[in-house]
Parts: C-alpha cells; structure tokens; sequence
C-alpha cells in the first residue's frame, strides 16, 4: 500500500504495531503517557485498516522474509478479514478509550495495558494468518493473554474462571496441534492454499478435520465445550469481558470458517455441516435460558454470548447445502460475517454499559438495580439499543443480520432454521425486557454501596464510549452496504487469490 | 514397522493417556502433568513425521521448540493462578521485621 | 538393525507406562517425579528420532524447569489441603 | 456440567465417578484407535520442505536448519512465541515491579542473603556450577549457527543457573526496577527492530540481506537468549516467590 509515496506493508504492520505499543507501555511508567500512546496507536491501527480497506483490491497477501510457501510464511487478508480487522480495530480504539477511564486510579493498569496489546497483535495475527502452524501461535498468544485479563479482576471467581479458561485453551490448543501434525505428515506443508489444493477425503483428513474442529470449537465455545464461557466473560473486569466476547471467540469462529469452508471443503460432509448446525441451534436456547436466569447483570451477558455463538454456527449447514459451496456459500458468509460485527458492536456496547453500571452502583445483581433508569440513563440507555440490536428489531445491525440469515435459510430450503432463529429472537427479547423493567422500577429505591465514590467525569467518559458503540450499532442497520461492499467479490471460496 | 510409524502411534497413546488425565483427574497439578504428556504426544507425532530415511526435516523440529516454550509459559501461568486461588484462601502471614 | 527396533520398542513402551504409571500413583509428588523421569525418557527418544535441537530443550525446559515449577508449586498447593476446596467456588460459577 | 474439567485443588483426586471414569476410557481408546489407524492407513507426504531447506541453507546465514527455519525461514513465528512469553511474564510480574519513581532503595538485581545459611559443600557446588551454567550458555547460544543449540537452549541453560541459585536460598532476584522490564521486552523489541530495518534494506519484513543475514540473527539471538533466560527465571522465581514465605511462617 503507498502512502505519501511510501510504501507500506500493511499486513505485517498490523502485528508490528500493536507488539511495539506493548512493549511501549510495558516500559512507561507514567499513567497519562501510556493511555494516550494506547489511544494513538488504536487510531493508528484503525486508520491503516481503513485505508488498506479504500485503496486497494479486496484480498492481500505477502510472503514474509521472501521465501514463500512452503517454506516460509505467508500472510494473506480476504474480505472476510479485513471485515475482522476493520471491526477489531473500532473496537480497540473504544476500548481503550474506556480502559483509560475504567483503570484510572487502579494498579491493576500496569499490568493490563501490555497484555491488552498482546492479546490485540495475537487477534490481527489470526485475522491474517495464512499458514496453520502460524495459527497455532496466534491461538497461544490469543489464549494466554485473555486468560491473564479475565486473572486481572483478582476476586476468587475470576481466578477460578480463569484457571479453567486456561485449561480449556490449552487443551483447544493441543487438540488443534495434533491436526496440524498429522496434516503435516500426510501433506508435507504447513501452508493453507497448499493444503486446500492438495486435500482428499480420506481417513486422515477426517481425523485431522475433527481435531482441529475440536480444538478451535473448545475456544469458540459451542454448547456441549461452553463451560469455561459463562465464568470468565462474567468475572473479567468490564472492559475485557466486553473484548472477550466481541472479539477473542470470533477469532477461533473465523479460523473455523477457514478450515472447514477453504481448507477442508473437499473433506466436509453434509452431515457434519448439519451437527454443527444443530448445537448451534441447542446453543442459542440453552444460552438465552441461561441469560433468563441470570442474577447477575454480567452473567446474563455473558450467557447471551453463548446464545449468539449459536447463531454463527448455523453458517456451516446453510453453506453446505447439497454438499457444495457454490450455491449458497457466499450468502451464507456474508450473513455471518454481518452477524459477527452486529454482534461484536452490541455486545461490547453492552458489557461496557454492565461494567458502568457494576462501577457506580456497586454490584450487578439484576434484582437490586430497580430505578437504575435515573441513576445511569446513559448507561441503560446504551444497554436498550445493545439488546435491541440482539433481538433483531429494526433499525439495527443485528436485524439487517438476521434478515440476511434467514433469507439464506429461505432460499436453500433449509425453513426449520428459520424457526430457530426467530424464537431466538424472541427468547432473547425476554431476558433483555427483563432487565429493564426492574430498571424501570421503583424510581427512588436503588441500592448503591456506600464505598462507591467515583467521579462523575470518569463515568461519563465510560457511558460515552459504550454509547458511541450502540449507537454505531443502529448505523450499521441504515448502512447494511458498508460491509457487504467489503465482502463483495472477495468471498472465501470464489477468490482464488485468497490465500495463495 | 518402521520407527516413524512406531512413535506416531506411541505419539497418539500419549496424547490419548494425557487427554484422559486432563478431563478425570481433579489436582490441578495431575491436570497440568496430562496436559504435557499430551503436549509430549503431538511432539512425538511431529518429529516422527520429520524422519525420511536419512534425511530429517528440520522444520517440525523448529515447531517443536516452539511448542515447548509455549507449553512451559502455559503450565507456569496456570501453576501462579492456582497459587494466587490458594493465597486468597490463606493469606501468608506477614514476616516480623 | 535388530538392535535398533528393540530400543525403540523399549523407550516407546517405558515412555507409555511411566505416563499412564504418572496418573494412576496415589501420590501428587511420586507423579511429578514421574513426569520428569518422562521427560528425560522422551530425551533419548528425540536423540534416537535425530533431533539433538528439541532434545536439548525438552532436557531443559521440558523436563527440567517445568519439573522445578510443579515441585515448587507442589510444596505451597500441598500444605493446606483440607482447607482449601476450590470446587465449590467452580460449581457455583457455572451454576449461578 | 462438565463438573469434569473442573480444578479442584484436593480432596480426591479422580474428578469423576468410576462408571463415567470407564465410559472416558472408553471412548478415548476409541477415539485413539481411530486416530492411529488413520495415520497407518494413510500415506507419508514426500520430504520435499525437507530438501527445500537443505537448498536454502547456504543463503540462510547459518548452517544448522534448526536455527535457519527458526530465525530466517520461520522467523515470524519465533517473533510471536517471544511475545507469548512476555505475555505470561507480564502476567506473573510482582505489583511492585510496575511502581515506576518509587521511593525503594535502589537494589541490585542479584543479592545476597547472608542470613541464610548454606550447606559449605553445596555453597562450593554453585560456586562452580554458575559460572560453568553460564558458560555453556553462551556456547549454546554461539554453536547454534552450526550445530545443535541456539537462543531457547542458551537460555534455558542461563534461567538453569538462576533456578538453582535460587534453590539455594543464599541469592534473592529484586524485579522491582525498570531495568528488569527492559530485560524482559529486549528479544521481542530487537526482533521487531531488526525486522524494520531489514524492511528498509530489502523492501520485505523480515527478509535479511544475503551477506548479513548471520549477523542479523545473532542479534537477535543475542537479544532473545537474554529474555528468555530472564523470562524463564522470572517465571520460577515468582511461583517460589507465593510459595516460600508461607513455609517458612509454618515453620516458626
């Protein structure tokens, strides 16, 4: 990419920079240096996905240290990813914003702000990951570091939700790296369009397929591997709950989505599409009980979460229709791809407004919030337009994803997901009215802890952030062509310059 | 049976042994031995795969260090969580000065 | 030739019983001991699969620092036992 | 559910019934059995990345292929698995290490404590274990360009020499200075350096000039042995750290 005359290497700089801000904010001492490098950079980052967005034909890629696949690594980025990225990086830069705010007068700020830009270089590293021991690495750092935040809160709960988080990531891991092995053995390289090119539908692809599916869905947490989900994301201080959710598991839905629609195509069949359609499906009504009842604000989030992922899952039956992609496969990803960022935006909108809500009041017990309406306007504010958007209801990113969902649904014949999708809706508008008619309750009576003082400037900034997110959220229901702009014509199956 | 294939499949009973620890066993520490037993059996698949005759590929064997450095970073970081929980629990007494 | 597949057939089979001998002892502590015998067996199996590099490592990092971390953690994890139960504070997490 | 993955700390130490305990077993000895039958059934991919390294090797500015795959033909991996060790070293790193100005007096990295009486035969053990640690360290980190060894080993080798001076107990490791955090950032801050330059000489990440490239990657080697070492140290002496004083308090 040129820029001023300049020529940029987009894609590596994408890891670079987020590595070079932590290792900056490691080395700084001062509090208002590091949060405004923090700021810089994250608007940095943003810019450079912006542009590499505008300028350029829709799919990259680069060889790194010019020796090429197979012997070297590749980088590549498909609309797909830079829809990733492009989401990522809004998303840091609120973030970052928010933890500004959120860690202001706490220790746990030193810690937090190195590893927050570790775990960021590792979800760019995935995004534009080409190469599936790369990918590995990219799993570690993305793992580790998360397991480190959800540890930031320091309360028993998150340390156990965190010890188990590890384990299960860990495990993910090494499930993912015996797939990678015996792919290995069997096809010789390690690079993603080699392997796609070279891959039968033979007993060791199966077993590599499964591993590596189960390796990445222990990550992605679909239900039957959720466990470690609800604990973590609910514990974790807000700002990290809020990346945790919008971003961390999308980065293992979006290596799946590799792996089983570019990699293994050849190897995938219709009923194991359809599995997986079934516990996201299970999924989604599982989660959104689980969210009912919630006592917890940030529990319920959290629980939607697992609810949400089920929706995602419901890519792989729509895509493989007829045990091909060509029909269906670019539709469904699109929708997908609109689900990920629909949610994305909501749901960090969301647990930004928890974490506000948990920091002026005190607690987050869903029972003890009544009148929370005057107390935290803003806060509840963001939260409504969060949930609509969950739910579906126009004019919101999250209804323009559903509806594209349950076209494809429509159109491959495939009516009993449509179903699904629609009592999800419904399921999931129960749990959020829930929250706001004891919101809306008994004006006069909410219950703040005594030991809570903390300055009004601080929390304002912090609603700010969550509501710049919501109201993007409702932006992207009136401007649906934003995203499917970028992924036009640049879909994972039909470019054959994807990763190759 | 040649020696690649005999330490590919002693490979995979690692990985099967490690897997079962994990999930079974309830000590945090027997937890983390399985997940490096485990960790020992994709080692095993890999190098195995690395041997072609006389030639040896060290690519798998680049992978391989990675794989242990990660795994060590791994255990030590799951080891200081469970100190941290037991801290809690029972706060280390204060040194006299 | 003979003499070849027999120690592999060895190391293979000794590797496989110290790691299942490493779940089933009664004793956290014999089981660490365990794993670093295990480790150091796996040694001599990446010299004989030529991998000097990663068996220079496993002896040092593999077996040798992750040994020390377990014992060191071992020795804290081990003194309050019957206090501590962090099962419930897990169940309660996931219930909730 | 899933009560299985949980971590308890004590108590019994099978986590599940013996009926569930049987129907794991049994389905991971299948799963196992299917797992090796396909490896056997299935055919071994040709060693063509293997010869491809070997013609590489000459322009790669070592000898060893460990090394060349690791830092030159690989090295974007090896740059991001330094950073998942900084991530857990971070992560481990006292509170007081983050303090900044701090009104603490200045301390040494490596001091001794004389309080702590140490058996003479071992005292004389370490006295030459650590240099010899040291020592073969370096020569580690150096034959790496030609034979076994290289970053990971060296410093392995060098945190082997801190842990048993720390086991010890005649030495204490102070992390509270700023020194030690540029320590721990030092490989990965090298690497990227050294990948932005070379981005300036040769027009790609991480591609070195030909004719430097042995040079570039011993810096960087350089660079990582001492993270590494450190980051490894850092790691065992924190754990000891939570877990010593409280046996001491138990044994007054």
């Amino acid at each position: 990419m040129m820029i001023l005359g300049i020529t940029l290497p987009v894609l590596p700089l994408l890891v670079g920079l987020p590595l070079l801000a932590a290792i900056a904010v490691l080395l700084i001492s001062s509090h208002r240096w590091r949060t405004s490098i923090s700021t810089v950079i994250a608007g940095l980052q943003l810019l450079i996905v912006i542009l590499a967005i505008q300028t350029t034909e829709a799919s990259y890629h680069y060889t790194l240290g010019g020796w090429g696949a197979p012997l070297g690594i590749g980088l590549a980025a498909d609309g797909l990813s830079l829809a990733l990225l492009l989401i990522t990086a809004v998303l840091v830069l609120m973030i970052s914003l928010y933890s500004a705010w959120y860690f202001s007068d706490s220790s746990k700020a030193t810690r937090f702000w190195p590893i927050w830009w570790l775990l960021v270089a590792g979800l760019n590293t995935a995004f534009i990951a080409a190469d599936a021991f790369n990918i590995y690495v990219a799993l570690e750092m993305i793992g580790l570091s998360a397991v480190a935040l959800v540890a930031l809160a320091g309360t028993r709960m998150a340390l156990v939700a965190a010890l188990r988080y590890a384990l299960a990531g860990l495990l993910g891991s090494l499930c993912y790296l015996l797939g990678v092995a015996l792919l290995y053995r069997a096809y010789g390289t390690l690079d993603l369009a080699q392997l796609s090119a070279q891959m039968q539908a033979d007993p060791l692809s199966w077993a590599a397929l499964s591993l590596i599916s189960v390796g990445l869905l222990l990550k992605t947490a679909l239900l039957p591997l959720h466990f470690w989900l609800p604990p973590a994301h609910a514990s974790a201080p807000a700002p990290v709950s809020a990346a945790l959710s919008a971003l961390v598991v999308k980065a293992s839905f979006f290596l799946l989505v590799r792996f089983w629609l570019e990699v293994f195509d050849p190897a995938v069949t219709v009923t194991a599409a359809n599995f997986l359609g079934v516990l996201g499906a299970i999924a989604i009504f599982y989660g959104c009980i689980g969210a009912c009842r919630a006592q917890r604000l940030k529990l319920l989030v959290a629980y939607s979460t697992v609810a949400q992922l089920g929706y995602l899952f419901l890519l792989f039956p729509l895509a493989f229709t007829n045990s091909s992609l060509e029909m269906f496969g670019d539709a469904a990803v699109a929708a997908v791809t609109y689900f990920i960022i629909a949610h994305a935006l909501a749901k960090a909108a969301m647990f930004l407004a928890a974490g506000n809500i948990l920091v002026s009041c005190g607690h987050d017990e869903i029972n003890n919030l009544n009148g929370l309406a005057r107390h935290q306007p803003l806060a509840l504010f963001t939260f409504a337009i969060a949930g609509v958007s969950l739910i579906g209801l126009p004019p919101s990113g999250g209804f323009i994803a559903k509806w594209l969902l349950l076209n494809v649904a429509i159109d491959s014949g495939q009516w009993w997901w449509v179903i699904v999708v629609l009592a999800g809706g419904l399921l999931t508008a129960i749990y959020i009215a829930r929250v706001l008619n004891v919101a809306f309750s008994q004006m006069d009576s909410l219950n703040i802890s005594e030991e809570m003082t903390v300055t009004r400037s601080r929390t304002i900034g912090m609603a700010a952030c969550g509501l710049t997110l919501a109201i993007l959220t409702i932006l992207l229901g009136f401007n649906a062509e934003w995203i499917l702009v970028l992924l036009n014509g640049s879909s994972p199956i039909t470019d054959a310059g994807v990763v190759r | 049976m040649t020696q690649d294939l005999l330490y590919s499949i002693t490979g995979i009973v690692l990985f099967g042994i490690g897997l079962f620890g994990v999930i079974a066993a309830a000590h945090i520490i027997r937890k983390l031995i399985a997940l490096n037993t485990m960790g020992i059996g994709v080692f095993m698949v890999l190098l195995a795969a690395a041997r072609h005759g006389v030639v040896t590929d060290p690519v798998p064997h680049a992978m391989v260090l990675t794989g242990i450095v990660v795994a060590v970073a791994g255990t030590a970081l799951c080891l200081w969580l469970a100190l941290q929980l037991q801290l809690l629990d029972s706060p280390v007494p204060e040194e006299p000065p | 030739m003979w003499a070849e597949i027999v120690i592999d057939v060895v190391l293979a089979g000794g590797v496989i019983t110290l790691a299942a001998l490493s779940l089933v002892v009664r004793q956290v502590f014999t089981a660490i001991v365990l794993y670093i015998s295990l480790g150091l067996m796996v040694t001599i199996i990446w010299t004989r699969l030529n991998a000097w590099d990663v068996a220079i490592a496993e002896a040092a990092i593999g077996a040798g620092l992750t040994g020390a971390l377990l014992l060191v953690a071992w020795r804290r994890l081990h003194e309050k036992e019957d206090v501590n139960d962090v099962s419930e504070a897990g169940n309660s997490g996931n219930r909730v | 559910m899933f009560l299985k993955l949980e971590t308890r700390e004590t108590g019994s130490d099978v986590g599940l019934s013996t009926l569930a305990c049987f129907l794991l077993g049994v389905v991971i000895t299948t799963l196992s059995a299917a797992l090796i039958i396909a490896v056997i059934v299935s055919d071994k991919a040709a060693p063509e990345l293997a010869s491809l390294a070997m013609q590489n090797l000459n322009t790669s500015g070592v000898e060893n292929p460990v090394t060349a795959v690791l830092l030159n033909f690989r090295s974007y991996d090896t740059l991001l698995e330094i950073a998942v060790l900084l991530i857990v070293a971070v992560a481990v790193l006292p509170d007081q290490c983050f303090a900044g100005k701090t009104s603490l007096p200045a301390k040494r990295f490596l001091s001794r404590n004389v309080k702590h009486q140490v058996n003479p035969v071992l005292a004389g053990l370490l006295k030459w274990l650590v240099p010899l640690a040291l020592l073969v360290g370096g020569y580690l980190l150096w034959i790496g360009a030609y034979a076994p060894g290289g970053a990971f080993q060296a410093g392995a080798v060098i945190a082997g020499a801190g842990v048993a001076l720390s086991l010890a107990g005649q030495h204490d490791f102070t992390w509270q200075t700023t020194s030690v955090r540029i320590t721990l950032s030092l490989g990965l801050l090298v690497f990227i350096v050294v990948a932005a330059i070379n981005n300036l000489i040769t027009g790609t990440t991480l591609q070195y000039p030909v004719s430097y490239a042995g040079l570039f990657i011993l810096i960087i080697e350089v660079a990582a042995t001492i993270s590494i070492a450190a980051i490894l140290l850092l790691l065992f002496v924190c754990l000891k750290a939570i877990a010593e004083p409280a046996r001491e308090g138990d044994t007054q």
